[in-house]
Parts: C-alpha cells; structure tokens; sequence
C-alpha cells in the first residue's frame, strides 16, 4: 500500500461497511464521497438515494451538493423532494442513512445546528437540520462519518438536531422509531459502535497506525473501548486508486 | 392565465414590503436574478421561506430585506456556513432576524399541504429532537384509527412564490426538468407566483422527467436568461462552484459584502 | 430487487386466501391477465381493493374470489353497471359481498397514506354527503393549528398490489406512462407486489411523463403480453371498447357469466 | 336549424354555460361531450380537467371514460391520481365542477350511490361516488348536467353522494363548503337553477318546444318557476354540426 491520509483511510472504511444490493440515503460531503467509492469498488449495485429525489443515482463524478445535474442524469428515477421523504424515506424502505455530523455525542446524537450559548443567542449558527432527523429516526440504520476531535466528540451535543439513542439503550423503541438509529460511525481514527446494553458509543476498531490513546485524545468523554478491539484492515492499492480518482475529478 | 412580463415589472407588482415571500429551487434553477431585483427594489420586512437558503438568501438577508426566515437548512452547499445569515443570527445585523427552523421533511409536508389547500400535513418527524422544542410550528397530533402518536405542521401559503424554469411558451405554461424539487408545491401554495425562464418558445414539446405548471396556476413569466446563475439550469448551464467558493471570503466581511452588493447588485 | 418470473408462479407465490389484493389501473394499464390467474389459482376470501373496479373486479366477484370489496367507483366505463358486482351486493351471489365505500379523493389519499408509511391521510372530503354515514373508515380530524375540522381515512396497504406497465428491464426496473393513476402508490403500499409488463427490454430508456418502479420496491415482475387488455396500455395497443360493451350482455345473467368463464378463464 | 333531438338541445345548453378561459372539472358522459362541444365552438380556451389526472386535455375525439389515451396524448400536462385530486381539486382551483346524477333533488344534492331499500340492502346498486363529492365540495360552482324524469328528479334522493345546498341555502356554509354548490342544472327540457333565498332548484329556462307543464310532469316535487322564465335560443347549425361530428367520431 501506498501511503495514505488519515481522511482517506476514514473514507475507504465507511465505503466497506455498505453492502452490495443495498440502498443508502446519501448526506454530502463525507458520506457521499464514501459512497461512490463503494459503488466503484465492492459494492456496483449500491442504491444511491439523494435529497434532492434521484433515487439510484450513478454519478460518473462526485457531485460537490445534494442537488448537481448529474445526479439526475444517471439517476433510476428522479422524483419530487416531498415524494423523496414520503414515499421513499419515512416508510422505512431505505437499508442505511448515512450522515455527517459538526457534533455527535456519546449515544449518537447529532448537531447540526447551533454550538454554545442558547438557541437563540447561539455562539456558532450552523447550517441546520435539513433532511438528517428523519433519515437518523427512519432509516433501518444509520453510519455517521466524521471526523474525531474533542471539539466534535463531546459528552452531550448543545442540540439534538438528529436522534441517535437519546440517554441510551431502549429510548429509541419508547418514542416509536423504527429505524435501528447509529449502529456505526466512522471516523480518521477508527470506528465505534453502539454497545449492545448501554447504547453508549464505544471503540470498536482502530485505524492502521493509530493507538487507544490516541482517540482517547479526540473524544470528549471517557472512551469505552470493546475487548474484541479489531484493526481496520488498510486500504487496498485499488480502494485508494479509485478514491483520488474520484476527489480528483470532482 | 400567467402574464408574460419583464422581471422588474413582476417584481414591482407582486412583492410588496412584509410578504411571505419563497424563493424555491434545490441547488437546481435557484431564482437568483429575482433576488436581486428584490434587494433592488428595495423590499423590507419580508419573511423570506426556503427549504435551502443558500448564497441568494445571504444576499436578501445581508442587504435588509428580511425580518423572518422560515428555513430547514442554510448553508453554502459544498462550501459552508452562510456567514450574513450568521451576523445576522449571531449579532442582528444589518437587522434582527427572526428564525422558524424545520427539517426538510417537515418543510416539503408544509408546502404540500399549502399546495392541497390543507392547514397542516402530518408526517413521521422530529422525533426526539430539540427542533420540537424550540418551534413552535410542530405539534403533536393522534391518528383516529389507531391512537398512534405523529407530527403536525403547518400549510405553507406564501403571498409570493418565485421559482426559475427552462422554459415557458407564449401563453404562459411553464416546463422545467431535471431535479424539480419543491418548485410545483411551491407555486401550486403561493397565493401569487413569478417563473423566470430561460426561454420563451413556440411550443413546449415534451421532455422526460419534466414538470409543467399549467398558465392558469401562475400569475407572471418573465423571460431572464442565465437567471439562476450561479445554481445551473439543466440543459443550459453548469453550476459555477467557483462563485459559491468565493462567495465565502465576500461574505465573512461586512465591508466586503456592501462593496459587492453595490457593484453586483445595484451597479 | 424484483424477480423476474412468470405470471402464474408470481400469483401462486405471493396471492394468498384471504388477502387483501389491490389490481390497480385507471381506465389504462388494468391487470387482467393477472385477475384470470387470481381466478383460476382459486383464491378465495380476497378483500378486493381498487378506486375503480370494472369488468375484471366484476368477473373476480362473480366467480367468487371475493369476500369484501373496497372500492369508489365500481361500473363498466362509459357502458353501465356491474352487473356481477351487483348480484353479489343485491342478492349474496355467488357468495355475499361486503363493502367499503369511499370516494376517488379519499381512496387516493388512502393509497398516499400506505405509501408514505403514515397511519391515515387528511382530506377536505365527504362533508354533508351520507358516505360519511355508512363507511366507518371515514373519520373527522380537527388541526391543532386552526382548529379548523377535516377527514381522516385510514391508510390502505394491501397484502399484495398487482398492476400493469409497459415495460421492465431485465433488473426488474419498471416503467410506465401515459395515464399513470395510482399506480406508483399503490406497489408503494403493499406488503408485496406483482407488476406484469409488455415487455422486458434491455433499457428503460426516458421517456415523457414516465414513472420508474426501482426494481428494490417491487416484489415480481412478469412479462404478459396483452395483459391489459381488453384496457389498453399506451403506445402498444388501444382500448377494446367492444368488449367493454359486450360484458354487459354477459355479466347480465348467471348462466352467461359461467359458460364464459369456463371458455375465457378456465378454457 | 335543422331539426335536433331534446339530447342535443341539452347538450348545447350545456356547452353554452362554460365561459372561454375558466377551467372545468369534467365527469365522464352528458358532461364531457358538453365541455367538448363548448372547446370546439365559443370556448377555445377552456381548460378540462379529467379525474384520470388529465390536466388541459384537448381531445380530437369524445373519450369513451375518463382515462382514454386520447386525453394524455392531448394534455398540457398529466399527473398522477392523488395530485389530480390534491393539488388540483382541493385547493378550488378549478371554476366549474361538471356532473351528471343518476338521482337529483329539490336541492340540488345528488345520488349516484343506491336507490330504494336501505344502504345494506338497496334495490339498485349503483357505480357509487368516484371524484363527485370532492368535486361538487370544491369547485367554485357546479353544473349539472341530467335527463329529466320524476324517476331521477326527486324530492329527496335516497342517498347524498355529492351534497349540493342540503336542504336550503346556508348549510354549505355552515358546513365550511368552499365551493358555491350547483349554480346550473341543464336537462333535456330546460334550466334550473337554485333559488337565491331558499336554494331550491327553480325552472328557469325552457328548452325550445318545450312547455312549463312538461317540465312539471318531469319533476318528483312541486316544481317552482322562476317568473323571469327564459325561453333557451335554439341550437345553432354550427352547434349541432360539431356536436354530430363529435358524437359520430366517438
């Protein structure tokens, strides 16, 4: 293997965890990257859903938003945005909603939309909600990408923009959601997973050349870590072939 | 049946200070010729609607023409935040803006319910979220049938909705394609509506994948080439992601944004 | 993703006694074929869903397949009435039919409401009119925004939905145009779903006012020449409106009906 | 003029109500061959809407239902079902709501669902309501277009399918109907229309040959007459020459 980027090795490990035949309502940004890379590599029979309403989308290049042309131009169908979260999206017929995140806390939740001080009179302004609360609550499971630092990683997000498991385990079945909410996310130092009991985000994998310690710095709590710890496998010669290909004709 | 007029003309018949003005298009045939003849006409008070406020936004926000925007998310696709909408926020500046936050499936449902002459549409939203908390617009509603608890949201009707197509005929019906969006809902809520286009030709012959907005549910087409520039239009032209990237330096300064909005919009 | 297979293995695999079975299609596109196969598999104690049930719903009823029909409109279209549908209403023959009546506005939204994976639907429908009276599924809803009173029904989503389209590429993409109804609805809100086409081709290439099935929401794809007839399926053949007019003389009278499905059905 | 038949002195009178440039909901039968014929003779410009989602259809030919090919083929733009009824119908958009009844009343409420007997056991099992109660809801008037005979024009129908003003003027609004209900009733003997005190259905017109007591003996009630009784001008050879055509192409 070549050298390669901690952001490359992030994006070739998320575009691994989407199965082949599956359909992922794509966010911009991190997640779409990772999800072209899988269709170009593992997984040709990936289903790209976008916001915008092109439903099995196959761009030829990585779109820089939700809503570019070719998107559309390679698209199974394209529909209407009301259609795309009624029809498509809320039902539960999606296999994976894969997002981004400016904060995730310890039980998956998500912030898009203000950091610091209150609602009103917030610090940081962020861009907001868009379609991420209901891909997170409809979805049958959901990856976050995203890249770890204390900033991003913190104990309890400032606004739930996105529910992931709320305090824990159990909160997601007592308010209805039917999707499996974060069972993955997916960072530059490696990958953690909801544990089974508590709900609580915890390390599951660490990226080549990364140590506990490490992302232990870049998280704002005290990091669990699994006792199966695995090591990410590094990216194969062809994954990252692929992925500068893709960022460079973007 | 719609007027064929000029931009300026539609604008200075149906925008009137303290609208609830929507300006729709999904990074697609965003209608950004008509914001600016908006900040050109001097248009204050507005409650500015949009699923996606985007750098046209920005500009509407940064040169006063609004006291409200009812939004699901604001940012500068593949670049960033919007920083007038920030200053705005953050420190009410050039004035106060008052925000009503939705999700984008909470927004489509209140278009849609706008569009079917409905007050409130119901859908699976919000859940868990502090967006409940914080907005007034989203309340709990029963199914009586089956107990079950959802979401309510409220019709969107906007006294204007302008939207930008490819093309219209002569008498007024409008086609457009591609990614359509929100765009029909949006128009069809709208108690009075503005097509800008690309074109106006003989006759529209049918497309694939293409919406078409009947004459006799838009009030006025008017004829602006280029008119969602920097966005794209399907067919015509490509988005130019080198204006939304620098768009970003423009706006991070007050300055910089008035020297902009005088040479670009008023110059 | 969609199987491709044939008729009679998709209605043998998915139909089951009991079910509740939507063949949709509005004037075009109607299954027939598959209702045929539906009668001659036996299927018996069907719940029957469709906005318009014509001639191929009065032939599923009249050869007993039927033990509830949800429905709007049920006649032979531009002919007259059902003359199957009304023995088993007036008379329990062959077997006593239940009903449950709604209008086209409130069976539409129904379908909506299935699709969209939400437990009823809103409308401003039934008012003053005494289907209110008799339909049980028809309930009044009040907005927590205006107070304002509206209808709810409840959302329908049958264990299988069957309809007709044009075409189908060889992934099980489904593609149909012309008068598109409530299909798209319909396979959206069914636990499973047949859809017999024209024809399998090698590419869905894009055509105006087509809607695209994704192979991933349908269950079964069957290629059925002619399987619309004698309704029509747009660009392939017309509307055998000779047979429409002569289903009236056969449905009329028991003995008719039962020599015809001996020779058209079972022969 | 040559000699017409009451049929086709109804179906002018019919095609004379629709003004150039309104929009019209049209039901399949007397009222689509009435619109047809206004399109083709003083009407140009009038838009027909077609349940089947037909919006704008210009038909070279009368449909035989409301999803004949023609319509599409014809349209300035066809939608699905749901938009046709939702987006189109709801809102009152469309100026005229154009039905036929198999049962009228008094009142102008129509029947089209079961005669005699009760619900559960009627004596004749009708089509039932298809899009008319809708459309009679929220148009922003109905015409209805009906053969006169005491067995379709009732005191009280046996089963209101479309409410049209109830038992008077008044309950449409207290009912929060948008619409103004049944402005227009064209039959093959004459006019009526509702009072505009009592919302009672008053002959108002009289078909050429046509005498007030024939009207009456066609009537299930005490038929009122309105005293500025008109007299219908008769057909003119232009309007029976497209309307034959029509009839003759179907």
């Amino acid at each position: 293997m070549s050298t390669c980027t901690a952001d490359e090795t992030m994006t070739v490990a998320a575009s691994r965890a989407l199965r082949d035949g599956t359909s992922c309502f794509v966010g911009i940004g991190l997640p779409s990257t990772a999800a072209n890379l899988a269709r170009r590599t593992h997984a040709p029979d990936l289903v790209l859903i976008y916001e915008s309403g092109t439903l099995g989308a196959k761009p030829d290049r990585l779109p820089l938003s939700i809503g570019d042309g070719v998107l559309a131009e390679t698209a199974d169908a394209v529909v209407g945005v009301p259609e795309v979260f009624n029809y498509w999206l809320q039902p539960g017929r999606v296999d994976v909603g894969f997002l981004g995140a400016a904060q995730l806390d310890r039980f998956g939740n998500i912030n898009t939309t203000v950091i610091g001080g209150d609602y009103h009179h917030p610090e940081v302004r962020l861009p907001g909600a868009g379609g991420a609360p209901e891909i997170a609550a409809s979805c049958r499971e959901v990856f976050v990408v995203v890249r770890q630092s204390t900033r991003a990683f913190v104990d309890r997000v400032d606004f739930v923009t996105s529910f992931g498991h709320g305090r824990g385990r159990g909160e997601r079945e007592a308010l209805g959601l039917p999707g499996a909410g974060p069972t993955l996310v997916i960072t530059d130092l490696g990958v953690l997973r909801p544990d089974p009991e508590t709900g609580e985000l915890t390390l599951t994998e660490l990226h080549p050349g990364v140590e506990v310690d490490d992302v232990r710095a870049a998280t704002g709590w005290e990091l669990r870590v699994s006792p199966d710890l695995d090591r990410t496998p590094e990216p194969t010669q062809q994954e990252l072939t692929v992925l500068r290909a893709l960022e460079e004709a973007r | 049946m719609a007027t064929l007029t000029t931009l300026a003309d539609a604008v200075a018949d149906l925008v009137r200070d303290g609208d609830q003005v929507a300006l729709e298009g999904f990074t697609h045939l965003i209608p950004v010729a008509a914001g600016h003849e908006i900040i050109r006409s001097g248009r204050r008070d507005l409650t500015l609607v949009r699923m996606t406020p985007d750098i046209v936004y920005d500009q509407l926000v940064g040169a006063g023409c609004a006291r409200k925007l009812i939004f699901s998310w604001g940012g500068n696709p593949g670049v960033g935040s919007l920083h007038r909408f920030r200053d705005a926020v953050q420190h009410g500046w050039p004035v106060p803006l008052e925000i009503e936050e939705h999700s984008h499936a909470g927004m489509a449902n209140r278009y849609v319910a706008g569009a079917s002459g409905l007050p409130f549409a119901v859908l699976r939203g919000y859940t868990g979220t502090d967006l409940a908390r914080v907005t007034e617009t989203i309340k709990p509603i029963t199914c009586p049938f089956t107990g079950e608890q959802l979401t309510a949201v409220p019709a969107l009707n906007p006294d204007v909705t302008i939207v930008h197509a490819q093309r219209a005929d002569r008498a007024g019906n409008v086609q457009l394609w591609g990614i359509t969006g929100v765009q029909k809902e949006a128009v069809l809520a709208a108690k009075r509506s503005i097509v800008t286009v690309e074109e106006v030709v003989d006759e529209l012959d049918p497309r694939p994948g293409a919406v078409v907005l009947p004459t006799w549910a838009v009030t006025a087409v008017a004829e602006v080439p280029r008119g969602a520039h920097p966005s794209y239009a399907h067919g015509y032209y490509e988005r130019d992601n080198e204006y939304y990237r620098s768009w970003d330096a423009i706006s991070r300064d007050r300055g910089a944004f008035d020297a902009w909005l005088k040479e670009s919009v008023f110059g």
